[in-house]
């Protein structure tokens, strides 16, 4: 029932939700990626999101295997966008349920960690003065073969 | 979209038996200028090679980085990733997503 | 723009999620609590709520204030659910956004935490059987007058 | 609904300064089979005297836990806390939210 995806359709947080939760599950963790209208005091405009699409998608199912293997559930729904986004647009929507509450938490916590340290996915911020730069981001994780 | 093409490299003056293509993203994607190109390599080559030739096109290839993250097939690999003919090499700037 | 009920009223979790979320917040963290088919093995039919209403509407406040106060943030949403429930529905909603991840996550957290050893809550749980028990609890914090 | 009036309560002879409603809840209100009692009480009665107050009535009564948790006014309070008249005394069984 674990399911991700990476795509340049807007999110719909209630969908990804809908993804998760069953009758043994007492606990339902949603994390919600948004931009934001400012960074270190600077006005932004947007966010846009390239994306290395076909290994994204294969290492954001890894990182949902992992989670669910955390959560000791199969109810892990997440979904990063690419694309222009405009403040206030979901970037990255991340669902969990499981029988109790801190591992539904942790899975998520974990999902957006991982995402952010392996996720081959790059952001470029435009900001209200028009200038745009890429964001420093993290080296990623190197383990040869890793998925 | 393939800017060098076996033959048009001007390090492969003898046939070299791997053809590889390189994917560029973001950061290194705006300062190569192409999203995208072809690389022939002798036999055994890894993707320290590869770098290295890439870097050899001198301009902003010579900006590169040798120490970066790299996938082969959609898998990270590392310098010493031994490459085979068909790969699909990223040179993977640090990531961001989220 | 904190906000926080305990009502009878059956909770939709996506009105609670539009209680929260600016343009300065870059994160949005949501629990559900659900009632759950089984406890320990044994099946379970559905859950009765009983409460301290007016004390518990307090009490959450409170734990909210508390949390907003963690969360950098004033944008902290939560309703907890009285009466009877069946399998699947959802006993309680926190909605949580800040700038960044980590407050959204603790602060989430934080409310269910207290909820579980604050709030003058209690619950019956139905088991299909037909026999019914009040479940274990936890003696609550009596810092006296503590809110 | 109050069970207990002034007057009625077998200890109150002298017509005693407090009134205090107590409420019960769950197991507490399943135990004495009423969601609320009224208790006269005399001058600086504390949480703990109307405790021993209502134990003292007997039968199902007598099962009321002496430890656990109250709250006056709805605020959590202690044994040692002192009630006024009019004040609204929640006994707390161990609370089970979320």
């Amino acid at each position: 029932m674990s399911w991700s995806d990476v795509t340049s359709d807007p999110i719909e947080p209630a969908v990804v939700l809908e993804r998760v939760g069953t009758p043994e599950d007492g606990a339902v963790a949603l994390f919600l990626g948004i931009v934001r209208n400012s960074n270190d005091g600077r006005p932004v405009s947007g966010m846009e999101y390239e994306g290395y699409g076909d290994m994204a998608r294969e290492q954001l199912a890894a990182i949902v295997r992992e989670a669910a293997g955390r959560a000791n559930s199969d109810r892990v729904a997440v979904v990063h966008r690419l694309g222009e986004l405009e403040v206030g647009e979901v970037s990255v929507a991340i669902a969990v349920s499981s029988p109790h509450r801190a591992e539904a938490f942790d899975a998520a916590r974990y999902v957006i960690e991982e995402i952010k340290t392996r996720l081959p996915i790059w952001k470029r911020e435009r900001y209200l003065d028009g200038e745009a730069e890429w964001l420093e981001g993290h080296l990623p994780v190197t383990r040869k073969g890793a998925q | 979209m393939r800017l060098t093409r076996r033959g048009a490299d001007s390090s492969a003056r003898n046939r070299l038996p791997l053809e590889v293509t390189v994917l560029l993203f973001a950061a290194h994607r705006e300062l190569v200028g192409a999203p995208e190109t072809v690389v022939s390599l002798p036999d055994r080559a890894t993707v320290r090679t590869l770098l290295v030739e890439l870097r050899g096109r001198g301009g902003s290839w010579t900006h590169l980085p040798l120490q970066g993250a790299v996938a082969v097939n959609r898998k990270y690999g590392d310098g010493e990733t031994v490459l085979a003919d068909g790969d699909e090499v990223a040179l993977i700037p640090p990531v961001a997503g989220g």
